[in-house]
């Protein structure tokens, strides 16, 4: 019975970390040629020891000195996974998102959409503040620009490059900066589970209403860390920039944040399309309340309990 | 250089070098400063098999490349080398026939060497014994091996005794006047060579003629002016035959008013500086009080001498633009005694001139316009540059100038690809010539002389033997060459003197008419314009200089045979009572320097107990007025830095990276980086001196002219170094001082 | 597969093995036929220029520079390979002759400090000034309290020049780098 | 099946003979104008003043057969003659930098020239070959420095070696240079100047 209860209540948490487990060892142990190993001793040695050039351990040889002076040592470990990557990338990544889409396609066909059966649409409840909706806004905006400024990159062989695509990828690195206080902003917002620990007015009127539901949470904790991650390699990437004599002290670490950069990418469109999926498709009437930041009291009352009940507390 | 066996340069030539099996690189790094000269030292290295030996205090470049490697104090290469020589008499490796017939002297050096043990060696010079014997050994039992130094000699108080020695060594060695051996000097400047040899020297006019009164003479009668009418021009005989300031002291001649007793009885009131950087000398903050207090400053500069900058005078300070060597043409000597024809690329640069016009133009406002441009023998209608060449090549028969007249250079110099590296010989229209007529190039015939003092080829030919300069004997033995050291085919085959009117017709053996011997009359072969001495001796083998030995002890030197000395501001204190410096000097070159007294003013080491090692980075040349000008070069060597050992920057509390302060021995301090390196050993600090434009941590930058400024700036390292001079030549000191540092 | 097969081949080696990968040359290269080049392909890109023989102006070395000059502009730094020194070798100061003409920030007039600001003249104002101080100081205090400043920079005529005009000056207050 | 054979362009830097002077560098940067920040080619020193361990090497775009770079190109910019050189398109290019993440050398260079600090396009050695455009035109030069190549040229870098420590040239021709000198060790000196 607990047992039962146990996993019944963190179902969506096995199922997603089974998921994600079962699709990284496939990735990890068929897929890719990256020597782990490094992978993971690298940030480490980077974190304990301050220093980005990638030499673990002292050079055996004057060839391997030489080696590490001249391009960056272990060119093996990381180098060879990105540049697969990106040919991967171009040929394979857009099935990635068919078969999320024919996924979601099959979830609609069969569940259908949830409707609530609003009977007084005037009595409206206010959900989301003009803040809130801004944030909201900006950051699908901001995200999705991000996203096609980011593909126009990994797909550049469609567009051909050429000046247009130039001036997407360049705007890639702007937007990423303007993301940055998007992302904080949107982190802060969507803190739910921030209540359980603060409970005054300030955060009553900060947070978004209501509570998470276990999926809903995932997508939230992936939106942070990967948002972080993102953020973290994207500006370190482009801060560091290429200079032919510290070169071999910086690439493997620009390596490293690319690899970085890849794989959270992937993760957040995957959760990101979800979200997307759950809130715009799943169910009708958030697109309309996410413009006005209005709801109908009866749309709460059968698809939203805990946001009303949380927006009843306050008054 | 010059006192031990005639001319002072080096004796070989570049390409030559590729004819050792082993090359001692002391106190000299052409990997930095000459890298073109690594070409041919690599390629003895790598196809003669040449043992490469570098002695120098820090790891260079060059070192990099070496095969034995001796860390050495700086300025105890003295020390070193009579360890050689030592090494060299024990071991009978010395060229007995060589010493024998061709130099004088030698059994002093050999006395003055027996203290020098490996052991003793290693307590002065700090290098392992066992390194001292392998290059003496390596050295000494290759046949041939040359011998390159550089300003890590000569910019010592001890500077002249170093190039003596080394060139004793040589002699020791036998291995002069043979392709592959020799003393090779690497100059600095482009035309460091040109520029002594015209004599731009405050104690000898062109040529080395010196300032008698004979030599003045001949001047005005070469520069055709009335003898008189020069004489006039100056204050006195005496202040005419009397040695001016030098680069390195002309700032005492207005500091110090008790100089001027030796400087006509005023102090320097005006500067007019061409083309030169001076603050590359030591006691740079001296410069800046000198240019201070002096009336009137004029710099003449394709770029503004930093000089400019560094002083603070709000008036009569003047900037002349003059043209960059490439918009000007003329003869440029290399350090093998190559002359080159430097074509004008394009003509001048904005409102630039080129020097002559500037100096014209002051001497038509100055009066003597006529008399100036009137040795060209043209009149008004010359043609710049070539009539000077063919004066100078007319006038300047002491270092063989005669054959260097323009249409020669310029056909070498378009016709360089016909010429041989290792042999410099020509082919098709300039066979038998040697690349760029090495002086003595005796006649418009002869072929120039690649190798000096080499006996194995006729004097026609480029051959020679030692310069008889010095008399012909002293204390009964005789100075001049024995039996056989003569060149090939001379006529004479001894050692014999140099030619007079008097002489010619006895040693050559050819009577002279009588009508030539009334145009030698009372000449000889420095002075005889119609060139009937030099001619004569030629046809009979002769050199015109004679055929003498050369000489190891240089009578009238404070040290008739080199002495290890401390510097001045020795790191050994423990050392300087046994090898103290010479005493004070008055009136050198019209200064009172300071020796003895210097050295024992205090114990330097106490409170400055870090050595410095000075050098040039390969970016940058002098005081980088023009090589940091450029943006890529500067991009590659931006700002000036310290070397410290990791060790010894760990005492001191300093990250690689930071900044420090570095404190002289004088009044100067400068702000630096510090760069963790093991080039440098744990007590001392290599500081470049190729920078300038910032003054004790504030920059200059802003005190340049609008659109002026160069690329980068840094500290200049010569306001650290200590005071000291060479105490022959007045050479400053800038390799051996004591520094204190200090994390900033 | 295939991919990853060939990213295991690719070793580290590329250094060593420049000098004997000749194998595999072709794997990228186009299918097509070797052919003369097209008069368009070997123009010269710069039409009428000359080429004039100098030589560097940094070191004692004495290397020779090759320049390639277009209507009196200097545009292009040309090998020497056949000079017998330097072979075409430069150090990066020689490699940067050019730069004497390209540079921007040479001294361009006649420059005076006037009250502690820099005020440009004309050449004949400026002479007219320096050498009417000069030959003020020759008079009042004598031709030796003028210090002369030459250069090793400078070609052999100059130098002389410089020499001769410090001697009727009348002082051998003259003096320029080298020592010994 | 015979194949014509091609020459196979490469860059050889001896160890032995590079002196660390930046002659390649500078000659590179002057002869095609390459703006300050941008190194087509560098010198390295490992052991920098370690008593017999220091080795300097220059290092540029080594043109690589199955060049990493090209394979990465999201678009595709680089195209290899047929002669081994590599070579890309700057109208292609989009500045993303994967070249620079594949590359062993860390040749490809990015100008920092836009508002914030933007990576401009790419840039690198081309063994004085210019680019796609019109040879010798001054649409090609701006882009990508001189074609001397094209006007039958050694390249700049290699050609003012100081020390003739960086050969270049079909590569059976600069592994017969280096097996001479290796062969030719201590035998006397019998050529006129070193890799011509």
């Amino acid at each position: 019975m607990q047992s039962s209860t146990f996993f019944t209540r963190n179902k969506a948490y096995i199922f997603t970390l089974l998921g994600l487990g079962l699709v990284g060892f496939v990735f990890v142990g068929f897929m890719m040629i990256m020597d782990w190993e490094y992978f993971l001793k690298y940030p480490l040695h980077v974190i304990l020891t301050g220093d980005t050039s990638g030499v673990l351990s002292e050079p055996t040889s004057n060839y391997q000195a030489m080696v590490n002076a001249a391009f960056g040592p272990s060119y093996n470990s990381i180098a060879p996974e990105i540049i697969r990557a990106s040919n991967e990338r171009q040929e394979f990544i857009w099935w990635v998102f068919v078969a999320e889409i024919a996924i979601f396609c099959f979830m609609y066909a069969k569940y259908g959409r949830k409707v609530a059966i609003v009977t007084n649409p005037s009595d409206e409840v206010q959900v989301f503040s003009i803040f809130h909706r801004a944030v909201i806004w900006l950051n699908i905006i901001v995200i999705s620009a991000l996203i096609i400024t980011g593909f126009n990159i990994t797909w550049g062989m469609r567009s051909g490059g050429g000046d247009i695509a130039f001036f997407l990828r360049s705007s890639h690195e702007m937007l990423g900066l303007v993301w940055l206080p998007l992302w904080f902003a949107m982190t802060l917002v969507a803190f739910k589970d921030a209540k359980i620990l603060f409970n005054n007015s300030l955060s009553k009127k900060l947070i978004l209403k209501g509570s998470y539901s276990p999926m809903g949470r995932i997508i939230f904790i992936v939106f942070v860390i990967m948002g972080a991650s993102l953020l973290f390699s994207g500006i370190t990437i482009w801060y560091l920039h290429p200079d032919a004599y510290t070169h071999s002290e910086f690439i493997q670490l620009k390596r490293y944040l690319l690899y970085v950069h890849f794989g959270a990418s992937v993760l957040i469109m995957f959760f990101l399309m979800d979200f997307v999926y759950s809130v715009m498709v799943a169910v009708k009437g958030n697109l309309k309340g996410l413009i006005t930041g209005k709801y109908p009291r009866e749309h709460l009352e059968q698809l939203a309990p805990d946001v009303l009940k949380d927006i009843e507390e306050k008054r | 250089m010059a006192n031990t066996w005639g001319y002072g340069a080096m004796t070989n030539h570049l390409g030559d070098m590729q004819n050792s099996k082993a090359i001692i690189i002391f106190g000299a790094n052409p990997a930095s400063n000459h890298p073109i000269a690594m070409q041919h030292i690599l390629k003895a290295k790598e196809q003669n098999g040449a043992k490469i030996i570098v002695i120098d205090p820090r790891y260079t470049k060059t070192a990099a490349k070496s095969d034995i490697y001796c860390r050495i104090r700086t300025g105890t290469d003295i020390a070193f080398l009579y360890g050689m020589i030592r090494l060299i008499r024990d071991n009978n490796w010395y060229d007995k026939s060589f010493i024998n017939d061709r130099v004088y002297g030698m059994e002093e050096i050999f006395k003055e060497c027996e203290e020098y043990t490996p052991e003793h060696v290693e307590d002065i010079t700090g290098c392992p014994k066992e390194l001292l014997i392998q290059a003496a050994t390596a050295f000494a039992t290759a046949e041939p091996g040359c011998l390159i130094w550089n300003q890590g000699w000569t910019q010592h108080t001890v500077g002249s005794s170093n190039t003596r020695l080394g060139s004793i060594l040589q002699l020791v060695l036998g291995n002069m006047g043979k392709p592959g051996g020799g003393t090779n000097i690497l100059r600095g400047h482009d035309n460091v060579q040109g520029s002594t040899d015209m004599g731009c020297l405050s104690d000898t006019l062109p040529g080395y003629y010196g300032l008698a009164e004979g030599s003045w003479k001949y001047f005005a009668s070469q520069w055709k002016v009335d003898y008189e009418w020069l004489k006039g021009r100056f204050k006195s005989k005496e202040m005419m035959e009397a040695k001016g300031f030098s680069l390195s002291l002309w700032m005492n001649g207005v500091l110090d008013e008790a100089n001027a007793k030796n400087n006509a009885g005023t102090p320097l009131k005006a500067l007019v500086c061409i083309g030169n950087g001076i603050s590359t000398i030591t006691q740079t903050h001296k410069v800046k009080e000198a240019l201070d207090k002096l009336d009137l400053v004029v710099f003449i500069d394709p770029y503004v001498n930093d000089a400019a900058v560094i002083t603070t005078r709000d008036n009569n300070l003047y900037l002349l633009p003059a043209a960059s060597q490439v918009e000007c043409s003329g003869t440029v000597v290399n350090t093998g005694r190559s002359a080159q024809w430097r074509s004008k690329v394009i003509e001048p640069l904005y409102e630039a001139r080129p020097d002559e016009e500037i100096l014209f133009d002051f001497a038509k406002r100055m009066g003597f316009y006529d008399e100036f441009t009137a040795g060209m023998g043209k009149g008004k209608d010359f043609t710049w540059p070539e009539d000077a060449t063919d004066e100078i090549a007319r006038s300047l028969k002491t270092v063989g100038f005669q054959g260097r007249t323009a249409a020669r250079v310029k056909k070498h110099t378009e016709n360089w690809h016909l010429f041989d590296t290792t042999s410099l010989k020509g082919r098709g229209p300039v066979s038998k010539e040697y690349y760029g007529l090495p002086w003595p190039c005796w006649t418009q015939e002869h072929p120039g002389s690649p190798v000096l003092y080499n006996i194995n080829l006729p004097v026609s030919q480029g051959g020679m033997g030692f310069r008889t300069r010095f008399g012909t004997e002293r204390n009964g033995v005789s100075l001049l060459a024995a039996d056989g050291a003569a060149p090939v085919g001379s006529r004479i085959k001894g050692g014999y003197d140099e030619i007079t009117s008097q002489n010619i017709e006895n040693l050559s053996g050819i009577k002279l008419t009588d009508e030539e011997k009334k145009l030698v009359e009372g000449k000889n072969w420095k002075t005889d314009d119609s060139g009937i001495l030099v001619r004569n001796a030629l046809k009979a083998g002769l050199a015109p200089y004679g055929n003498a030995r050369a000489r190891t002890i240089v009578w009238g030197f404070r040290d008739e045979i080199p002495k290890h000395r401390e510097p001045l501001h020795s790191f050994r204190q423990d050392l300087v009572k046994r090898y103290p410096a010479v005493a004070d000097i008055e009136n050198h070159y019209r200064t009172t320097v300071r020796y003895a007294s210097e050295q024992n003013a205090q114990n330097w080491v106490a409170d400055y107990p870090i050595n410095i090692v000075s050098g040039r980075v390969v970016e940058h040349m002098g005081t980088g007025t023009e090589t940091r000008a450029s943006k890529y070069l500067a991009e590659l060597s931006g700002e000036m830095y310290g070397e410290l050992h990791p060790e010894l920057a760990a005492k001191l509390g300093i990250r690689d990276g930071e900044m420090m302060w570095v404190y002289g021995t004088g009044e100067g301090k400068i702000k630096i980086k510090c760069k963790y390196s093991y080039r440098v050993d744990e007590n001392s600090v290599f500081l470049p001196q190729n920078f300038s434009g910032v003054w004790s941590g504030e920059s200059l930058e802003s005190r340049y002219p609008a659109g002026t400024a160069p690329h980068s700036f840094g500290e200049n390292s010569n306001q650290v170094t200590s005071y000291g001079y060479d105490q022959q030549t007045s050479c400053p000191e800038t390799k051996c001082s004591l520094v204190r540092i200090e994390r900033a | 597969m295939k991919m990853l097969k060939s990213f295991g081949r690719r070793s580290f080696l590329k250094m060593a093995s420049l000098a004997t990968a000749t194998t595999a040359t072709s794997a990228f290269a186009s299918n097509s036929v070797l052919r003369g080049a097209t008069k368009d392909e070997i123009r010269n890109p710069y039409p009428g220029s000359k080429l004039i023989k100098t030589i560097c102006t940094h070191c004692s070395v004495g290397c020779g520079v090759i320049a390639e000059v277009q209507n009196n502009v200097w545009v292009r730094q040309e090998v020497a390979h056949d000079h017998p020194i330097s072979h075409g070798g430069h150090c990066c100061k020689g490699a940067d002759m050019i730069d004497k003409v390209r540079g921007t920030n040479r001294l361009k007039y006649p420059t005076a400090k006037v009250n502690g600001k820099w005020a440009r003249l004309d050449w004949d104002k400026a002479m007219s000034q320096i050498s009417d101080q000069l030959i003020g100081i020759r008079e009042k205090y004598g031709a030796d309290a003028v210090q002369f400043l030459g250069s090793a920079k400078c070609s052999n005529e100059q130098a002389y020049y410089i020499r001769k005009f410090a001697a009727m000056f009348g002082t051998n207050n003259i003096d320029h780098q080298a020592r010994i | 099946m015979s194949k014509p054979e091609y020459a196979r362009m490469k860059f050889y830097c001896d160890e032995d003979l590079c002196i660390d002077c930046n002659g390649c560098v500078v000659a590179c940067k002057e002869a095609h104008e390459v703006p300050v920040g941008i190194n087509r080619r560098k010198v390295v020193t490992i052991n920098e003043g370690i008593v017999g361990k220091e080795i300097s090497l220059s290092m540029a775009c080594m043109h690589c057969t199955d060049a990493p770079c090209q394979q990465v190109c999201p678009v595709d910019c680089f195209y290899i003659r047929v002669d081994g050189i590599v070579l890309h398109d700057k109208d292609k290019c989009i500045g993303c930098g994967y070249c620079l993440f594949a590359c062993p050398f860390g040749a490809p260079q990015f100008p920092q020239d836009g508002a914030f600090g933007i990576k401009g396009k790419m840039d690198k050695c081309t063994m004085c070959a210019g680019g796609p455009e019109e040879t010798n035109s001054p649409a090609e030069f701006n882009k990508y420095g001189q074609n001397r190549i094209a006007e039958g040229k050694v390249p700049m870098c290699a050609s003012m070696c100081s020390t003739k420590a960086l050969l270049v040239g079909d590569s059976t021709e600069v592994a017969a240079i280096k097996t001479y000198r290796s062969v030719a060790h201590g035998k006397g000196i019998s050529t006129q100047s070193y890799g011509w």
